[in-house]
C-alpha cells in the first residue's frame, strides 16, 4: 500500500516536474503547443471524471466547456470584468450548467443519456448563434489583451501563458488524483461498475452521479474559461458537437479511468494531427481510424493497457 | 495547372522589382548577391483545405501558387526567393491559431496570409499579435476595420463587407427599386450585411421593408419565401455555405415565370457554382455584386488575360483544366494582391528577416494608392493605414444569356465610411 | 401573402421534409430497434447516397431521368454494401456493445466524410431532376418534382412495411429483435440478420438522399442535419418503434415548417432540440409510444 | 414473542401485469430474531424482500421499520436506515479489489478508521489475506462470503440474505451458519433459503409464502407440523 502510494505520487509529481522543466528546454513552438494541450487535458480530465470513473458517457460536454468560455468571455467583453473574476465566473458557469443538465439528464441512462446530453449541447450551441448581437455568433469575439491580466501577469506573454496553463493543469491533476484515491472516488467507480449494487450499499446513485457530473463540468468550465483567457478568443465553434467528441477521443486514447490518460491522449492526438497534416491532407481520416483502432484493439487506451499488464497501482 | 505562366508585360517591370529584367528562370543563389541572405523568404498560408471553407481553399491555394510563381520569376523579394508554406486550418478557429503558432515558432515564417472565413481570422488574430507576426487576411469581413483586432492584422487585398454593401445601395435604389427585402444568414456575416445596408439604403432614399434571417444550418428555404412582402421591389440576398444553391433554386421555383421583384444578390450565394446549372434559369435578368467579374468582360483591363492565364481560369470563370470546376473568382484575387502587397511592403521596408516584421507592418500602413496593375488585377484601390483596410471598386453584373455581364462599376467614394479605429495609435 | 396560401406552402414543404425524414429515420429506427445500435454515422450514409447519385448521374449519358433512375437503384445498393462491410469488420467484432458502437460509428463518420472530401471534393454539386415540372398555384409556384418525392417516399415506406410485416425476412428480423439468443437457437443466422439490417438502414438513408439531391445538393458535410433530425424523430416516435417513427416524422416535418413561421427560426430550432431532450427525460417511451411494463 | 417489532408490513401488494407477485401480505419481524422466508419457486419471496428493501416500488400497503414509515423511502435511504440486502446472484464489484469492495460498505456507514475497520470486516469472514486480490478472481464460495461480509460491514439492524448458501460446499455452509448465529441478537436476519436443513437449523421463526400470500408463520416445529404447508410445499 505505502509502496504503491509512493509510486503514485512519484509518478505524478515527476510528470509535473518534467512539464515545468520542459518550458526551459523545448523550442518555442512546442511550448505553445504544450500550453494548449495542458488546458485541453484539463477539459479531458473533467470528461474522464464523468466517463472514465463514473461511467457517464456524455456527448454534450462542449456545453460545459462553452459555458466556461462564454461565461468568462461575455463578462469580460460586455461587463468589463477583470480576468480573475471572469475566470471564477466561467468555472462556476461550467459547474452550474452541469448541475442543470444533470438534474434532468441523469433521470436517463445509457443511450438516452448520450442523446439527451447531445441535444442539450446542441441547444446551447444554437443559443450562442441566436444571441449573435452579443456573441458575434460563429465569428466570435476577441478578448482584449488589456483584459488578459491575472494577478498582474500578462497572460498573452508566452512564458506567463505556459505557467498559467501549467498551474491550472497541476491543480487539476492533483485534485483529481486526490479525488480518485478518496472514498468519494471509490464510490464514483462503484457507480460505474455496478449501480444497483452501490444503491444497496446505501449510496444515492442520482446524487453521486450529479456530484461527479458537476465536478466534471467545473473542470470543463475551467478549461473553457482558461482557454479563452490564454488564447484571447471566444467562438461558437468551441461549443459545437466536435468539441464534445474531442475529450472522448483523448480519454479513450490515453485510457479511460486513469489520471494521466487524458493528458497523454490530448498530447498524442495533437501531435498526430499536427504531423499528419504535414504528410496527408486527410486528417479527418486519421481521427476516424484512430477511433476505430482504439475501440477495436485497445478499448482501455494506452494507460489502461499498461495497468492490465502489470502496473496495477496506476490510478 | 497553377504553376504555368505567363508573359510578363514589360511595362510593369519596375514595379515587380529591378531583378525582373534578368529573366524568369528560378533564382539561383548567385543571383541574390545584393541581398544579405539568399535564404528564401517564407510565407505561411492559412488554407481552408477542409471544413466549410474548402471550396474556397482550393482556389485560394491555386491563386497563391500562381502569384508566387510570378514573384519568383521576377526575382523574388528583395532579391531573395520566396516560398509559401500551406497548412490546413480545417476552417476552424482553434486550428487556425495553432497553424499560426506553427508558422511563427516552428517554421519561422516572415509573414502569414490567406485566411478567408471570419471566425478563423478572429480566432487567429490574437495569436498573430502576441507572436508579432504580420497577418494579412483575405476575408472581406468588417472585423479588421472595426478595430477589434490588432496592429499586426491587416486586410490590404480586399474591400470589407461594410464598404461593399454600402457601395451597392445608391445603385440599387436608383436602378432597381426603393422597397427592399433582405434575406441573409442569421449569423455574424449576415448581420454585417444588414447593419451596413439598412442605413445605406435609407441614405439613398430607399428602405428595407423586411429582414429575413435564415439559420446557417438550414437546408431548405421555400417556407421562408412567403414572408417576402408583396410590395417588395427588390430582393437582396446573400447566402453562404453548401446550401446556397438550394436557396437560389427555391427562390426561382417560388416566383417561377410569373411576376417577380427585381433580384439583387451577392455572388457569395453562387461562388464556385456554375451560373448555368439546371434550375438557375430564372436568374436571367437578375443582378449580382461581384468583387471581380467572373466572366471575361468586353472592356476588361489590360492585365485581365494575364491574370486569368496565371491562375488557370478560362473566360467563363472555370478552371482551364476542368470546365466543371468553377472558381471563386469574385474573392480569390485578394490572395494574389496580398502577396504583391507583401512584396511591395518588404521591399519598401528593406526587409531582411523576422526582426524587421514591425517595419513591414509600418511599410504597409504607409501605403495609400494602389493603381490598377498586374499586382492589382481587380482594380485600383486605396489603403487606409489607420484602419488597416483597403477600399476598392465594386462591380454589379447582370445575368444575360446565362452569363454575368457587368452593368455598373461603383466609384471609390460609394464605399467610404468614417474611420472606426486607428491601429497606428496602438502599440506593437 | 395571405395566411391561407402561406399555410398551404408550409404544409407542402413540411410534407417533403417529412417524407425524406421518414425514410431516413426509419432506417435509423430499424437499426436501433433490431440491433440496439445507435448509428452516429447514419447521416454519412445519407451523404454517401447523395454523393454517389452525383457520380452515377454524371457518368450515365442520356436524359436526366435515365441517370436518376439508375442512381435510385445503384446508390442504395452501394451504400448498403458499405454498411454491411462496416458491420462485419467493426460492429460485429465489438459484439454490439452500446458504448463501443457509438465510438466506432463516430470513427466511421469521420472516415466517410474524409473519403467523400478526397474523392468528391468540397463543392456542393447539383443533380438534375428526372423531370422539370413547375406547378403554378394562383399565389406561388411549386416544384412538381417535390410533389413526386412525397409520392415516391410513401411508396418506398409502404414497401418497407410490407417487407417487415408480410415476408419471412421481416419475421426473422422481428424474431432477432425480440431475443437474439433464442433466434440463434432456432437456426437464424444472427450475424447475417444484423449485417442485413444495418445495410437496410443505410440503404434507406441513401435512397432518401437520392430523392432529395435534385432539390438540395450533394456536399460532403450534408449528413449532419439528417442525423440530428432523424435522432429527434426516432426519439419522439419512441426508440425503435416504426409506426411511431412515421408519425413523428410527419409531426416534425410539418411543425418544422409551421413553427418557423411564428418564431425566429433559430429560436424554433433551440426549442425543438430542448423539447426532444425533455421528451427523452420525462417520456422515454416517446410521445406516441405506450409505456412499457 | 414479546420482543420488540423491528419491521412490520401491512397488506403489502405488488402485481406485475396479471401476475400477483405479492398480494396483501402482513408480516412482522421481531428485533434480534433469525427469520426465514420459504416457499415454492415463484411464490414471490424475492419480490417481497425487494419491496422491503426498496428495490421494487410498493404498489399498495405499508412498511414500518423501527417505528418509522418507510413505504416510500428510496432503497439507498433504507440502507442508511439500517436495512441491508445481499444479492441472490453474487453482485460484488468484480474489477475492484476485495478491500475496495468491503471499504465501500464500511465507508457507507461513515466509519472513522476506514482502512482498519475494512480489514477487521474482512478478518471476520476470513478474507483478510486476500484483501489485495481482485474480487472477480476469488473462488465462488469466497465471493458469496464477501457479499455477506459487505452486508455485515454496513452494520445494519436488519440483514436480508437472499439464498446465501446457494452453490456453497457443506463445509462452507457450516461456517456460514456460525457466522449468522454470531450476528444476532445485535442484528435481525431475514433469510430466503431453499436448503431446508439450513432453514430448520438457523431460523427461529419461518414464514411460508405461496402465490404471493402468506400461507403460514411459526416456529420451525409449527411449520413442519402445518398440514397446509405440507400439502402446498413440503409434501409437494
Amino acid at each position: 500500500m505505502t509502496g504503491n502510494a509512493f509510486k503514485v505520487w512519484a509518478l505524478h509529481l515527476g510528470v509535473l516536474a518534467a512539464l515545468l522543466a520542459a518550458q526551459f528546454v523545448l523550442p518555442a513552438y512546442h511550448n505553445g503547443n504544450l500550453a494548449r494541450i495542458m488546458v485541453l487535458a484539463v477539459y479531458a480530465m473533467g470528461f474522464n471524471i464523468a466517463f472514465g470513473y463514473t461511467g457517464l458517457l456524455s456527448l454534450g460536454h462542449a456545453l460545459f466547456f462553452g459555458a466556461g468560455l462564454y461565461g468568462m468571455g461575455m463578462l469580460v467583453a460586455l461587463a468589463g470584468w477583470g480576468a480573475g473574476a471572469a475566470l471564477t465566473a466561467g468555472i462556476a458557469a461550467g459547474g452550474a450548467m452541469a448541475l442543470a443538465v444533470g438534474l434532468l439528464a441523469l433521470r436517463t441512462a445509457g443511450v438516452s443519456f448520450m442523446i439527451v446530453t447531445l441535444m442539450f449541447a446542441q441547444a446551447g450551441y444554437l443559443t450562442i448563434l441566436y444571441y449573435t448581437p452579443y456573441t458575434r455568433g460563429e465569428e466570435g469575439i476577441v478578448i482584449d489583451r488589456a483584459a488578459r491580466v491575472l494577478l498582474g501577469f500578462d497572460l498573452s506573454d508566452d512564458g506567463v501563458r505556459y505557467f498559467a496553463a501549467f498551474a491550472l493543469f497541476a491543480a487539476a491533476l492533483l485534485v483529481k488524483l486526490a479525488l480518485v484515491r478518496s472514498p468519494f472516488g471509490r464510490v464514483m467507480v462503484a457507480m460505474r461498475e455496478n449501480e444497483e449494487r452501490s444503491r444497496m450499499l446505501g449510496y444515492d446513485p442520482f446524487r453521486i452521479k450529479l456530484a461527479a457530473l458537476v465536478l466534471s463540468g467545473i473542470y470543463a468550465g475551467a478549461a473553457g474559461a482558461a482557454y479563452g483567457l490564454l488564447f484571447g478568443y471566444v467562438g461558437a465553434s468551441f461549443a459545437s458537437i466536435q468539441y464534445s467528441i474531442l475529450p472522448l477521443l483523448y480519454v479513450l486514447l490515453g485510457g479511460a479511468g486513469t489520471v494521466l490518460g487524458p493528458f497523454l491522449g490530448a498530447a498524442l492526438m495533437f501531435y498526430l494531427i499536427d504531423l499528419a497534416s504535414g504528410i496527408t491532407t486527410a486528417h479527418l481520416l486519421v481521427v476516424g481510424v484512430a477511433l476505430l483502432v482504439l475501440v477495436l484493439f485497445a478499448p482501455k487506451g494506452i494507460l489502461g493497457a499498461l495497468r492490465d499488464r502489470g502496473l496495477k497501482w496506476l490510478p | 495547372m497553377t504553376s504555368r505562366l505567363i508573359g510578363l508585360t514589360p511595362s510593369r517591370r519596375t514595379v515587380l522589382g529591378g531583378l525582373a529584367a534578368s529573366g524568369a528562370a528560378l533564382a539561383l543563389p548567385a543571383r541574390f548577391a545584393s541581398a544579405q541572405s539568399a535564404a528564401p523568404i517564407k510565407l505561411g498560408f492559412q488554407l481552408h483545405r477542409t471544413g466549410i471553407g474548402a471550396a474556397y481553399g482550393r482556389w485560394y491555394e491555386r491563386t497563391a501558387q500562381a502569384a508566387l510563381t510570378l514573384v519568383n520569376e521576377a526575382g523574388g523579394i528583395n532579391g531573395r526567393p520566396v516560398e509559401i508554406l500551406f497548412e490546413d486550418d480545417g476552417t476552424d478557429p482553434k486550428r487556425g491559431a495553432e497553424v499560426m503558432e506553427k508558422f511563427a515558432s516552428q517554421s519561422n515564417c516572415d509573414a502569414v496570409f490567406g485566411a478567408l472565413f471570419s471566425h478563423v481570422v478572429v480566432g487567429t488574430a490574437p495569436r498573430a499579435g502576441e507572436l508579432k507576426m504580420p497577418y494579412l487576411v483575405c476575408s472581406e469581413g468588417h472585423h479588421v476595420a472595426s478595430g477589434k483586432l490588432n496592429r499586426w492584422t491587416l486586410q490590404p487585398g480586399i474591400t470589407d463587407v461594410k464598404s461593399q454593401v454600402q457601395a451597392m445601395a445608391p445603385w440599387i435604389s436608383s436602378t432597381l427599386g426603393k422597397k427592399v427585402t433582405m434575406i441573409f444568414p442569421d449569423y455574424a456575416f449576415g448581420h454585417d450585411h444588414r447593419d451596413a445596408f439598412v442605413p445605406a439604403i435609407q441614405a439613398a432614399g430607399g428602405e428595407v421593408i423586411e429582414q429575413i434571417a435564415i439559420p446557417p444550418t438550414e437546408t431548405s428555404f421555400t417556407r421562408y419565401l412567403p414572408r417576402i412582402p408583396s410590395d417588395t421591389e427588390v430582393i437582396y440576398h446573400v447566402m453562404v455555405g453548401p446550401a446556397v444553391l438550394t436557396f437560389v433554386k427555391e427562390l426561382g421555383e417560388f416566383y417561377g415565370s410569373g411576376d417577380r421583384p427585381q433580384i439583387f444578390g451577392f455572388i457569395d450565394s453562387l461562388e464556385a457554382v456554375n451560373i448555368a446549372s439546371p434550375g438557375l434559369e430564372f436568374l436571367e435578368g437578375t443582378h449580382f455584386w461581384e468583387g471581380h467579374c467572373r466572366y471575361l468582360q468586353a472592356d476588361a483591363g489590360e492585365h485581365e488575360a494575364t491574370y486569368r492565364a496565371a491562375v488557370g481560369v478560362d473566360d467563363t470563370g472555370a478552371s482551364v483544366a476542368d470546365a466543371k470546376d468553377i472558381s471563386t473568382y469574385a474573392h480569390m484575387f485578394s490572395v494574389w494582391e496580398t502577396l504583391f502587397i507583401l512584396k511591395a511592403g518588404m521591399e519598401a521596408a528593406g526587409y531582411q528577416g523576422p526582426a524587421d516584421r514591425q517595419k513591414l507592418v509600418e511599410a504597409i500602413e504607409a501605403m495609400t494608392d494602389m493603381p490598377y496593375s498586374i499586382e492589382h488585377p481587380q482594380g485600383a484601390k486605396t489603403f487606409n493605414g489607420k484602419t488597416h483596410q483597403v477600399f476598392g471598386l465594386q462591380y454589379i453584373s447582370k445575368v444575360e444569356g446565362g452569363k454575368l455581364v457587368k452593368v455598373h462599376t461603383t466609384s471609390p467614394e460609394d464605399g467610404m465610411y468614417p474611420d472606426e479605429a486607428d491601429y497606428t495609435a496602438m502599440s506593437f | 401573402m395571405d395566411f391561407g396560401p402561406f399555410l398551404l406552402l408550409a404544409l407542402m414543404e413540411g410534407l417533403v421534409t417529412a417524407a425524406v425524414l421518414a425514410l431516413t429515420a426509419v432506417g435509423l429506427a430499424l437499426v436501433f430497434g433490431v440491433m440496439r445500435v445507435v448509428n452516429v454515422a447514419h447521416g454519412e450514409f445519407f451523404m454517401l447516397g447523395a454523393v454517389a447519385a452525383w457520380f452515377v448521374t454524371t457518368w450515365i449519358p442520356g436524359p436526366p431521368a435515365v441517370g436518376f433512375i439508375a442512381a435510385l437503384v445503384l446508390c442504395p445498393l452501394l451504400v448498403a454494401s458499405v454498411a454491411a462491410l462496416a458491420d462485419t469488420l467493426v460492429l460485429k467484432r465489438l459484439n454490439y456493445d452500446p458504448d463501443a458502437t457509438i465510438v466506432a460509428t463516430i470513427g466511421l463518420l469521420y472516415i466517410l466524410q474524409q473519403a467523400a472530401l478526397s474523392l468528391y471534393g468540397p463543392d456542393a454539386r447539383p443533380v438534375e431532376a428526372p423531370f422539370t415540372l413547375r406547378v403554378q398555384f394562383p399565389w406561388f409556384g411549386y416544384s412538381g418534382y417535390k410533389l413526386a418525392v412525397i409520392v415516391a417516399a410513401a411508396l418506398l415506406l409502404a414497401g418497407v412495411w410490407l417487407l417487415l410485416a408480410r415476408t419471412k425476412i421481416g419475421l426473422v428480423m422481428r424474431a432477432t429483435q425480440i431475443d437474439r439468443e433464442t433466434a440463434r437457437a432456432f437456426g437464424i443466422n444472427v450475424d447475417r440478420v444484423y449485417a442485413g439490417v444495418f445495410a437496410l438502414g443505410a440503404g434507406l438513408a441513401a435512397v432518401a438522399a437520392v430523392l432529395i439531391v435534385p432539390i438540395q445538393q450533394a456536399h460532403y458535410l450534408m449528413g449532419h442535419d439528417p442525423l440530428l433530425l432523424s435522432f429527434i424523430v426516432v426519439i419522439i416516435g419512441g426508440l425503435g418503434s416504426l409506426r411511431g417513427t412515421l408519425v413523428a416524422a410527419l409531426l416534425i416535418g410539418l411543425s418544422d415548417g409551421v413553427i418557423s413561421v411564428f418564431f425566429s427560426p433559430t429560436l424554433a430550432k433551440i426549442l425543438a432540440t430542448l423539447f426532444v431532450a425533455l421528451v427523452l427525460v420525462f417520456r422515454p417511451q416517446g410521445l406516441m409510444g405506450r409505456r412499457a411494463a | 414473542m414479546a420482543a420488540v417489532t423491528l419491521l412490520e408490513a401491512r397488506a403489502l401488494t405488488r402485481h406485475f401485469g396479471g401476475l400477483r407477485a405479492v398480494d396483501g401480505v402482513d408480516f412482522d419481524l421481531a428485533q434480534g430474531e433469525i427469520h426465514a422466508l420459504i416457499g415454492p419457486n415463484g411464490a414471490g419471496k424475492t419480490t417481497f424482500v425487494s419491496l422491503l428493501c426498496g428495490r421494487v416500488p410498493v404498489q399498495s400497503g405499508s412498511i414500518r421499520f423501527a417505528g418509522q414509515d418507510i413505504t416510500r423511502l428510496p432503497a439507498h435511504a433504507r440502507v442508511r436506515a439500517g436495512i441491508a440486502y445481499t444479492f441472490q446472484i453474487t453482485a460484488i464489484y468484480a474489477r475492484l479489489s476485495v478491500l475496495d469492495n468491503i471499504a465501500l460498505a464500511v465507508q457507507s456507514r461513515g466509519a472513522s478508521h476506514l482502512a482498519a475497520e475494512s480489514m477487521a470486516a474482512l478478518d471476520r469472514v476470513g478474507l483478510a489475506s486476500r484483501a489485495d486480490m481482485l474480487a472477480g478472481e476469488l473462488s465462488y464460495g469466497h465471493q458469496r462470503l464477501l457479499e455477506v461480509a459487505m452486508g455485515l460491514a454496513l452494520r445494519p439492524r436488519l440483514l436480508i440474505l437472499d439464498e446465501p448458501t446457494q452453490g456453497l460446499a457443506n463445509s462452507e455452509i457450516d461456517a456460514f451458519k456460525d457466522l449468522v448465529r454470531g450476528v444476532v441478537p445485535d442484528m435481525t436476519v431475514l433469510l430466503i433459503e431453499h436448503n431446508m436443513d439450513v432453514v430448520m437449523d438457523l431460523a427461529q421463526r419461518i414464514t411460508v409464502l405461496n402465490f404471493g400470500q402468506v400461507l403460514a408463520t411459526g416456529t420451525p416445529d409449527e411449520i413442519r407440523a402445518n398440514p397446509a404447508v405440507q400439502s402446498a410445499y413440503l409434501g409437494g
